[in-house]
């Protein structure tokens, strides 16, 4: 091996990610910013500022509030966990282990379980096309935007009181750091170390509590990109498809522990309320 | 027509200043759909606001500015109790109109 | 409508229509029909202004625009204009590097402060090119130069 | 895809973690959910959810391997590169940024068969002319101007895009020709756009 080669393989090594396994104990010191990050977040504050999320929180207040359905009923019977129909500060707590399905269920989840029970929806149906297109947005999209903005300026409290909740998390946890598929990918190979990007994009560390928050922050979110409404949901479809996974399935129980693990992670900072997103 | 418009107004001495956001999808005439056919021009070409009755702030616009537009303006003079109306017509001959009142700092 | 409109009234003040407001920027009649369809489908910054009736702007630092240096997304670009210049009448958007330049035209009249915010669609890094009509029939034009990139895995 | 470590995870897994009883064995239990609430689409089957021995590895060590371990894997990774027969391995380093630039390639909405890229910027500084480009990976700017172009950086280089664990074994970046996901003329021509004295990146 010749030295440029033994050079090369060092920088190689030492760019290789370490993926640290556990959510960091002290105050970690701030994450660097690029310029170009740094811009972008200037502007951020004023896209958030007007955001279009608004018009789709409008929309999903008014479908909460409207008897539909083959039961023709309204959802504001539907226990998002704080007892029926209590809307505010239902979305930080989520997610959350629920009595009556015996699981830990996230805010879509919930809802579309809700829509199913309550209403009468076919769940088979809701999950057929259950993602925004520039055409269509799914009514639990727009009810879980409102239900998220009902709990803007709260601080992100999912219980780990359960031990459901608790193995929810841990099982969160391990899909997280599971590598697999085509490319080699983890959620963690983006996403568990600090100040990188992807092109131009930021990507959030989420083993660490104050850069976990950003997994939470601006979901749902206004994606600039098509101006659609977007969750949770169809950001983890779509982070999937890009690790080269199979396609999860739509309010799984999978993607439930993985957002128990982000919301975890996230615990005790501020949620903004629904976002807009690049 | 269209789904209600957000109007925010912050009232800062007789400066009234204006937010407003507007369900539209401000097609360009260019993009295509998920079948592959080309999804044809449709968007804001006027809006116009009134306070008390009165034009204040008048736009042309085209297909360039962004879907589900958000427009924001000042108008001297205003005072809370004052109405302000918002309307937009497009290129299909939607209309829209939405007003609220001036809500007392 | 049970006033007359602002385009209306202006169109009735004939004398001072004859110079500022015969250059296009502020029409008059009924806003439908005034949409200056040549304008808003020019395909040059030059024939935009042409058919804008705009004559040899003059560069000020007078009018001041605030947009990103690199904009996160291309589909929604935000720009907040402020006119400086004493009594700006109008303002007009221009996207240099878009498919049809002319974005936008504002009027302000009865209190209404020469400010606007808007957001637009850039295809390409451009020159976001912002063009005030004042009160003495004179032109003023700023430039800010917004890059667009590509943001995410591209894929 | 070729699952060919299969065979060493057997050999080197229960030197380093005893498989433990599948009822508490997290990452059994994750993967049992993700068996459960996946599904195939497209060109990506079930079958890319169960670790070959680099994976199993890396996972069970979180990407710190013993080196010994890491040694013997990345010996028979390198082992497995199927290096050009003609000896060529400088291509076109225009078609080669092409490749660089684009994203595409195994995700479940590619159609099969299509050329994928090499997605080499969402990760990595190449060319001076792009200024949308990741940090996951170090800058390769300027990547054959520092290290010149001979044969044994191309070598380097080749087999770096082929098989990145064959030089680090639980480097994140993937196994483009490993896989599948890159063919060896696309891989030349990436190796021409880091190393053509010709090529931006040099400049």
């Amino acid at each position: 091996m010749t030295r440029t080669l033994a050079l090369c393989a060092a920088a190689a090594l030492a760019a290789a990610a370490s993926v640290p396994q556990a959510v960091a104990q002290s105050k970690p010191p701030a994450v660097e910013r690029d310029a170009t990050t740094e811009e972008f977040e200037k502007f951020r504050v004023v896209l958030e500022a007007d955001n279009p999320a608004e018009l789709f929180e409008a929309k999903g207040e008014e479908l909460w509030k409207t008897a539909r359905g083959p039961k023709n009923a309204s959802l504001e019977r539907c226990d998002l966990g704080l007892g029926p129909g209590v809307v505010k500060g239902a979305y930080v707590q989520l997610p959350r282990y629920f009595a009556d399905t015996g699981k830990v269920m996230d805010a879509e989840q919930r809802i579309v379980h809700c829509m199913v029970t309550l209403q009468g929806f076919d769940a088979a149906t809701l999950a057929k096309q259950p993602f925004s297109t520039e055409t269509r947005t799914p009514d639990p999209v727009a009810i879980t935007t409102f239900v998220a903005g009902q709990s803007r300026g709260l601080k992100i409290a999912p219980s780990q009181a359960h031990p459901q909740e608790r193995a929810t998390y841990a099982l969160g946890r391990e899909i997280f750091f599971y590598r697999a598929g085509g490319y080699d990918f983890s959620c963690a190979s983006c996403h568990g170390e600090d100040g990188k990007r992807i092109r131009t994009q930021q990507l959030p560390n989420f083993t660490r509590p104050d850069e976990a928050i950003r997994s939470y922050q601006g979901w749902p979110g206004y994606r600039m990109t098509g101006g659609v409404m977007h969750t949770l949901q169809w950001r983890l479809w779509d982070c999937f498809r890009q690790q080269r996974f199979p396609e999860p399935g739509y309010v799984s129980d999978s993607l439930t522990a993985l957002l128990t693990y982000l919301a975890v992670n996230s615990k005790g900072q501020v949620y903004k309320g629904p976002g807009i997103k690049r | 027509m269209g789904d209600p418009m957000k109007i925010r107004t912050k009232l800062e001495g007789d400066v009234l200043d204006v937010r407003v956001l507007m369900a539209h999808p401000m097609e360009t005439g260019q993009r295509k759909d998920g079948a592959g056919n080309v999804v044809p021009l449709h968007f804001i070409q006027t809006i116009s606001a009134q306070l008390n009755g009165k034009p204040v702030f008048q736009a042309d616009t085209s297909q360039a500015i962004s879907r589900n537009p958000v427009f924001g303006f000042k108008v001297k003079g205003a005072k809370a109790g004052d109405r302000l109306s918002i309307t937009w017509t497009d290129n299909k001959g939607d209309k829209r109109t939405d007003e609220v009142t001036i809500p007392t700092a | 409508m049970t006033e007359p409109s602002r385009r209306t009234a202006l169109k009735r003040t004939g004398a001072v229509a004859a110079t500022a407001f015969a250059a296009g920027l502020l029409r008059p009649a009924e806003a439908l029909a005034d949409w200056n369809r040549s304008a808003f489908e020019s395909k040059t910054v030059a024939d935009a202004l042409r058919n804008l009736k705009v004559a040899s702007p003059a560069d000020t630092k007078d009018i001041v625009i605030r947009a990103p240096d690199i904009a996160e997304n291309g589909a929604v670009v935000p720009i907040e204009i402020q006119s400086n210049l004493a009594g700006t009448k109008s303002i007009v958007v221009l996207i240099d590097k878009n498919p049809f330049p002319y974005a936008a035209s504002f009027d302000f009249a009865q209190g209404a402060l020469p400010y606007v915010a808007l957001r637009v669609k850039m295809g390409e890094t451009s020159n976001v090119r912002v063009v005030a009509a004042t009160a003495d029939g004179k032109f003023h034009a700023a430039v800010k130069e917004v890059k667009v990139t590509i943001g995410g895995c591209g894929g | 895809m070729k699952r060919f470590a299969a065979l060493l995870l057997v050999a080197t897994a229960p030197a380093v973690v005893p498989p433990p009883a599948a009822a508490d064995d997290p990452r059994a239990a994750a993967v049992a959910s993700l068996q459960r609430d996946f599904k195939p689409r497209g060109a990506v089957t079930m079958n890319v959810l169960v670790e070959d021995g680099v994976q199993a590895i890396c996972n069970r060590t979180d990407d710190k391997p013993p080196k010994e371990i890491a040694q013997r894997l990345e010996q028979d990774q390198l082992a497995a590169i199927r290096w050009p027969p003609d000896g060529k391995l400088l291509g076109d380093w225009k078609a080669g940024e092409q490749i660089a630039q684009s994203g595409r390639g195994m995700t479940w909405s590619d159609p099969a068969g299509s050329p994928g890229g090499g997605s080499c910027y969402n990760c990595h500084r190449i060319g001076p002319q792009e200024t949308s480009f990741g940090t996951i990976g170090p800058s390769l700017f300027q990547f054959g101007r520092i290290r010149g172009n001979g044969a044994d950086v191309q070598r380097y280089v080749f087999g770096k895009i082929y098989n990145a664990k064959a030089y680090s074994l639980c480097s994140q970046m993937p196994r483009f020709g490993h896989v599948g996901a890159l063919s060896e003329q696309q891989i030349r021509d990436l190796v021409a756009l880091l190393l053509d004295p010709a090529s931006p990146v040099n400049k």
